[in-house]
């Protein structure tokens, strides 16, 4: 296997709770708490998990919206081969956006609505001063193409509230991948189209990444669609990665007791279908400086001595492909 | 259409007796800078006691404005052009406002989408509720008295009795959204509205949420009516369901019928687009073009510019809702041509 | 697929839905989709204004009180215009002059015990002191009156220096417009800033921003105003600087930044950044064209504001001016006019009845704006 | 909550420090404030240079700003000019009180009305009457205040003539008097800001009842008590023949300033109703079956509150330059007046002193609106 595009090392990000100009802060959310993930080049990995569990955060420190408090990511880049994303100087960060990009949730709202479609495309390629305005022009018309709003000049002109959510949406991948990155984080690009436009979006973003050999980073909470967007799925509690592997294998056989629950939690459109109760108890809570203990203690099922006693579990191998973070799970 | 007929379309898939709640008819428009806005558009189903029906549908098909409807809360730019809303055999669009003001919670009551903003932020939770209480009791009921029904709610659902006294804000979403319910049971109605009552909550909550609807159901035998865009919910807690689509009813009927075998080609695309997590997985596929604009909607079939099965019939004439069986109605001309949505390719 | 002739504006690329990266027509396939860019452009830029002003013209006209004050800006904007065209051509600078122009007006008055109708009678002690010790009531005498009441001449009547009172009240609107103009943009640059700024870097900008913005609005801009014309010599620059500044800097300052705030954490703010954006560029780009529309709301009523603080201070002599409406009313409060009701009310009405109309305008003209720029106050 | 208020406060000194700070600069850039009183032939020489080395002018900048610190918190701001030899103080110790009746009056009169008439007004969208109020709060909003007070004189005072034009008190029925004006005004101030804690006290109270009709009667009832015990206690003293001539004096120009600022808050209240008409809670209101009064008193109007207290300051100002001006056209002794005539005269110390305690007063309205919007907003409680 190549090595890795992407690699997250014990990634962190703690927010201070109690701001204040004299005092030092003393409670912090742990919005993530140490993760480590590897993603392949041309892979689409999943990072599923409920609302308030972190997975945004990692989205946003992997396109440097969020300054990570610890850890490192390393990617493998063209234009800065083996960079760390958590050290890097002005310069550095410039050119690491060619790499790195991003397509956001709300169609509505991730396009500047004073700016035209044709405008918003190539803003990209005018910030990284990438050629001349006319080859810009042409890049942009190109892109516009490829997403399927075609042809180009029906839409470059016209400004983002004259399109549906459908047609921003498909905006919103080309000026993504408009300066060629390698790597692109999904956040949730799907969840607020109805649902009869969400395929044809999902499809397009698959059939995309083969053609332009891109990497994502799907940031979702809905099981079905990571099934059918991602190559392998990430599962998050309050911070933490508890469940890696790959799509197939982790729906079927999901071994960490919250994934069992996550999976038997989602209806299925099917009637005579009858789903087992998830087994889980209470409610999330906020990880406001959280015992080292194992996240999951009070909901988990399981929980005995072993998982009162030690910190949080590692990420271990179960079988070559599925790693899973519970000392109960074999 | 007849009203015997449209009665037993309505009723396709449901009890044969006379129903709690019929609608028959109803046709909606707003009036806007735009033009006009053909909201709904000749919509009838009925709703038999302790019946859950699903009203499934994308954005702007009209299941949010039917809601409103049943309970007299259009707004003030909507126009009822036509229909029946009839209650236990009364007629609550004839009705007077003062008249409906008192059918309101005490016989319909709803559960809201979006628990966070159905919640006034100033008052407690049991202030919001208790309100409710008094205009329904005539104002005889005393704030002890109202402290004990609610506290009795609260247990229904499965919150502590504490919460009460908490403002919104001070709630997690899953226990706002509970006591939203509690508030919608307080007036012991016959039938619940639940718009969207578990969108924006986590898979594990709302599978709580709905658990709890459903078991509340089966303990109080009222009727509920879902709303949802979500076509794996309406699956788990409708005994029937009807799919809308730009301001009709495109499909009606018994839910394991329905799901077995769609007859309308827009609930097959609704099958068809939604990925499940059990089973094998199979090719999904898109739908063409966007929702009509209803502004100016299109002539014929209102489904057929996207429809991959449309003929030159479905652009000139409007199909109407008619039974196939008496478990299912659909509103297509090709009903009987649909296919059936496990046949789609399997993928993985 | 059958396509339907009805199909509207936001369909008409429908095919954009279908299976993506296939040309949907036989539209030009060499990637220089955008040949005709520059004229396409242009025409498109021209048919979304045209567009958003057609319906923005249509909500702003629906609320008929933004309308009504149009109108009245424009009646004044005409009168501010034309009076040096009519200073040029009809009227006589040595008799129209606002400032030092003199018509006293010879009239055959009626002596009386007590005034009644200015223009036709003298109070006998005047005319015993002017004219002749011996006269008494009821005699006529021949004498100039000034302040006159409107006549064919002064329409407007005359002001206790015999000065044409149209003629004060046109260049009365031209200080107006220009204390206005010199005030709202002051607020408008420094409002913006300051909000967007403190809106998308947070941290101790914000800190510092708000914090000057409490002090600002700690000083209302009147007191302020009045404070410093005790130390310095008040002009219309400089008062409108720093009505503008106070303002701007104060409370408009804040509800920019608020306004600012609900754009700075919009998506596209985080996909400008993604896409390599710096701060400034963000907010130069992003933040600030999105909150131009209420800025432009405030400009207004900045302008009613100062037009109205021109006034007062005018009014109490503390600003130097050649002519206001406020210093028309301020002569004639000195020569003890005032108070004595509507007898002498061309004197009173004109110029109060200005600063509050253009003021009032303003106010109108920007309500009628807030309903169009304002989404939160459309119906749904 | 205390916690938020305390750094409120706190936020609030180090302002009004930075307005006495640059206030000092502002004066000390325009060069030496004593000149006037050198042109004054009233002030003799030697007074200027007791002021001149009481304010330090002959010391270098740092030092005059350090003494002119300490000064001010001992209550020191030298001198006035114009009216040689009175204690800056002194005058504004003497005249802030009316000025803050007056704002009191008007503003507390202005809010419950205006909040009263602008919840109607914003539940009349759209229609004929809802124009003409918003037309009429927009016009009392912007009418230039000297000549409405003008004409408020000319109706009131000379054509039906009800009130006196100008002035505090009637000085004949005064003179010989065992009062001092400011001693009756001051317990008029007071026992009128007593009435309206007690008012609010007693609403608060009746709330708690059990049966409903409890609490109407109660709050009724108590409220009408409240009142009572207000005018009977007055009629009762000796004080209140004067109380009274103080009060005919301030009509005029307290129903002037209400009027005005009226307008001002009825549209905030009418912006801040539409605004919340459109929250999802107020369909849930009308779900539950309230009457269309009960869901705009209880659930719109309630919540609409909140944005107009925390926008009031901005309505404030107005409140505070009708202030000024009405005290010069009604003549009324306060410190708008004395603003005003410092600065014709060019007396700097007076000048700064007013400003500053104008500052001060603000700053206290700000903290209390601050307090009552903490205490209406329960997300702000905890």
């Amino acid at each position: 296997m190549s090595p890795p595009l992407l690699k997250l090392y014990e990634l962190q990000k703690h927010y201070p709770l109690d701001k204040g100009i004299l005092r030092k802060p003393s409670r912090f959310v742990h919005a993530v708490d140490g993760i480590d993930l590897d993603i392949g080049r041309g892979e689409s990995v999943g990072l599923v998990g409920e609302s308030g569990c972190g997975k945004t955060t990692v989205g946003r420190m992997l396109t440097l919206l969020a300054e990570p408090t610890n850890g490192s990511v390393a990617i493998r880049s063209d234009q800065l081969p083996d960079h760390d994303l958590t050290d890097l100087d002005k310069q550095d960060v410039n050119r690491l956006r060619r790499d790195v990009q991003m397509i956001f949730q709300d169609p509505y709202e991730s396009l500047n609505p004073r700016r035209t479609i044709i405008d918003a495309v190539t803003e990209p390629l005018r910030l990284q001063d990438l050629g001349s305005r006319e080859e810009q022009q042409e890049r942009g018309a190109e892109m516009l193409r490829l997403v399927g709003l075609a042809p180009p000049e029906t839409f470059a002109y016209r400004f983002p509230h004259e399109l549906s959510g459908g047609q921003r949406q498909r905006v919103a991948i080309a000026r993504a991948l408009v300066i060629n990155p390698s790597f692109v984080v999904c956040d949730e690009p799907t969840s607020m189209l109805d649902v009869s436009i969400r395929i044809s979006i999902m499809q397009l973003m698959r059939d995309l990444a083969e053609r332009l050999g891109v990497s994502y980073l799907y940031i979702t909470h809905d099981l079905g669609v990571a099934r059918y967007m991602c190559d392998r799925i990430a599962v998050m509690y309050l911070g933490k990665v508890v469940e890696v592997a790959r799509t197939e294998d982790l729906l079927a056989n999901p071994r960490h007791p919250y994934t069992q629950a996550l999976v038997s939690a989602v209806p299925v459109p099917d009637p005579t279908y009858e789903r087992p109760v998830p087994d889980i108890k209470g409610g999330v809570s906020r990880p406001v400086n959280p015992a080292p203990t194992c996240r999951f203690i009070d909901r988990c099922p399981w929980a005995d001595h072993t998982c009162e006693s030690n910190d949080h579990p590692p990420l271990e191998q179960v079988t070559s492909d599925h790693r899973v973070a519970c000392y109960h799970a074999r | 259409m007849t009203t015997t007929a449209t009665t037993t379309t309505a009723q396709a898939g449901g009890q044969r007796s006379t129903p709690l709640l019929e609608v028959d008819g109803l046709t909606v428009r707003y009036e806007t800078l735009r033009g006009d806005v053909r909201a709904i558009e000749d919509v009838s189903f009925a709703v038999g006691d302790g019946e859950s029906l699903g009203l499934v549908g994308e954005s702007g098909c009209g299941k949010s404005s039917v809601a409103l409807s049943l309970l007299g809360l259009l707004p003030k730019n909507a126009r009822v052009d036509a229909g029946e809303i009839r209650l236990q055999g009364q007629d609550l669009l004839r009705l007077p406002e003062s008249q409906m003001r008192k059918h309101r919670w005490n016989d319909i009551a709803m559960v809201f989408q979006g628990a966070m903003n159905a919640w006034n932020p100033v008052y407690t939770i049991f202030t919001q509720i208790e309100e409710a209480l008094t205009i329904h009791q005539r104002g005889s009921m005393t704030r002890s008295e109202a402290r004990r029904r609610v506290g009795d709610l609260f247990e229904l659902v499965g919150l502590d009795a504490q919460m009460m006294d908490r403002y919104p804000h001070e709630l997690s979403g899953g226990m706002r959204q509970r006591a939203v319910i509690a508030m919608a049971l307080s007036c012991d109605p016959k039938v619940i509205i639940a718009d969207e009552p578990t969108t924006a909550l986590d898979v594990i909550v709302q599978d709580r949420i709905l658990r709890q609807l459903k078991r509340i159901q089966s303990e109080l035998g009222m009727s509920i009516i879902y709303i949802s865009h979500d076509i794996a919910v309406i699956a788990e807690v409708a005994d029937r369901l009807a799919v809308m689509y730009a301001g009709g009813i495109a499909e009606i009927g018994a839910s394991h019928t329905v799901f077995g075998h769609p007859r309308h080609p827009y609930s097959w695309s609704l099958l068809t687009s939604t990925p499940s997590i059990k089973g094998p997985l199979r090719t999904l596929s898109p739908l063409a073009g966007e929702p009509p604009d209803l502004h100016d909607p299109p002539a014929g079939c209102p489904f057929h510019p996207r429809c991959p099965m449309a003929t030159d019939r479905c652009a000139a004439e409007k199909p109407p809702l008619e039974l196939l069986s008496s478990a299912q109605a659909s509103a297509c001309w090709y009903a009987d041509q649909v296919p059936d949505p496990r046949e789609q390719e399997v993928l993985r | 697929m059958t396509t339907s002739p009805q199909r509207t504006a936001t369909t008409t690329g429908a095919g954009a839905e279908g299976p993506p990266g296939t040309p949907q027509d036989g539209s030009d396939p060499s990637g220089r989709g955008l040949a005709t860019g520059r004229r396409a452009r242009l025409a498109n830029r021209i048919r979304v204004l045209r567009a958003s002003f057609r319906e923005n013209w249509a909500l702003f006209k629906r609320n008929r009180i933004g309308v009504v004050g149009l109108v009245v800006i424009a009646i004044f904007a005409i009168m501010a215009l034309l009076h040096p065209i009519l200073m040029d051509t009809v009227w006589d600078p040595e008799r129209y002059h606002p400032v030092v122009g003199y018509s006293a007006q010879e009239v055959e008055l009626t002596v009386v015990e007590e005034i009644e109708n200015p223009g036709q009678e003298i109070d006998l002690q005047r005319a015993q002191l002017r004219h002749d010790p011996t006269i008494q009531v009821g005699d006529t005498v021949e004498d100039t009156i000034q302040p006159a009441p409107p006549s064919l001449d002064h329409p407007l009547g005359t002001d206790p220096l015999g000065r044409d009172v149209l003629s004060q009240l046109m260049l009365g609107a031209q200080t107006a417009f220009g204390m206005g103009a010199v005030a709202a943009m002051t607020t408008v640059i420094v409002a913006t800033f300051i909000g967007s700024v403190a809106a998308y870097f947070r941290g101790w900008v914000d800190t510092v921003s708000m914090r000057s913005a409490d002090f600002f609005l700690l000083l209302p801009p009147i007191p302020f105003l009045i404070f410093l014309s005790a130390i310095y010599d008040l002009n219309m620059v400089t008062l409108g600087l720093v009505f503008g500044l106070v303002s701007g800097a104060g409370s408009t300052a804040i509800v920019l930044k608020s306004q600012a705030l609900t754009v700075a954490v919009k998506p596209f703010i985080d996909s400008a950044r993604v896409a390599g954006a710096s701060g400034m560029q963000v907010v130069l780009r992003h933040v600030i064209p999105n909150v131009l529309p209420l800025t432009f709301l405030y400009m207004m009523f900045t302008v009613s504001g100062a037009i109205s603080a021109e006034a007062i201070l005018s009014t109490f002599g503390l600003i130097d001016l050649p002519m206001s409406w406020g210093i028309m009313i301020q002569t004639a409060n000195d020569a003890g006019y005032i108070l004595r009701g509507v007898e002498y009310w061309w004197l009173l009405f004109p110029a109060g009845l200005a600063v509050t109309f253009l003021a009032f305008a303003f106010y109108l003209f920007g309500r009628g704006m807030d309903e169009v720029v304002n989404p939160r106050l459309r119906q749904r | 909550m205390a916690k938020r208020l305390l750094s409120r406060l706190g936020q609030l000194v180090f302002v009004l420090w930075l307005l006495v700070t640059v206030m000092f600069f502002v004066v000390n850039l325009a060069g030496d404030p004593t000149q006037q009183m050198a042109m004054d032939p009233n002030i003799p020489p030697e007074a200027r240079e007791l002021q001149i080395q009481r304010l330090g002018l002959d010391q270098p900048m740092h030092i005059q700003y350090w003494t002119y610190l300490t000064g001010l918190l001992q209550g020191d701001m030298g001198v006035s000019f114009h009216l040689y030899p009175r204690e800056v103080s002194d005058i504004i110790v003497e005249r802030l009180p009316r000025t803050f009746g007056l704002l009191l009056v008007a503003t507390v009169v202005s809010i419950v009305a205006g909040f009263a008439v602008g919840k109607r007004v914003a539940w009349l969208r759209g229609t004929r009457r809802e124009h003409g109020a918003t037309i009429v709060a927009v016009f009392l909003l912007t009418v230039f205040p000297v000549w409405a007070a003008l004409v408020m004189i000319w109706i009131f005072a000379f054509e039906l003539d009800w009130f006196p034009s100008r002035g505090f008190i009637t000085t004949a029925l005064w003179r010989g008097g065992p009062y001092a004006a400011n001693e009756v005004f001051i317990a008029l101030l007071l026992s009128i800001t007593a009435l309206l804690i007690a008012a609010f006290a007693v609403f608060l109270l009746s709330r708690r009842f059990d049966a409903p009709w409890m609490r109407t009667v109660g709050g009724i009832g108590g409220l009408a008590a409240v009142v009572a015990v207000f005018l009977l206690g007055w009629s009762a003293t000796p004080m209140a023949e004067y109380a009274a001539n103080i009060a005919y004096h301030t009509v005029l120009p307290t129903l002037t300033l209400t009027l005005l600022s009226f307008g001002g808050t009825m549209l905030l209240t009418r912006t801040a109703m539409m605004e919340t008409m459109q929250e999802d809670f107020v369909l849930t209101a009308r779900a539950k079956g309230l009457s269309e009064r009960a869901v705009r008193d209880k659930h719109v109007a309630r919540t609409a509150l909140n944005p107009v207290v925390a926008s009031f300051l901005i309505s404030l100002v107005t409140v505070i330059t009708g202030s000024i001006v009405f005290e010069q056209v009604f003549s009324w002794p306060g410190m708008g007046l004395t603003l005003l005539n410092a600065a014709t005269e060019g007396d700097v110390p007076l000048a700064i002193g007013g400003i500053i305690s104008l500052g001060f007063l603000f700053m206290i309205v700000h903290f209390l609106l601050d307090l009552v919007y903490s205490a209406l907003d329960p997300r702000l409680r905890t």
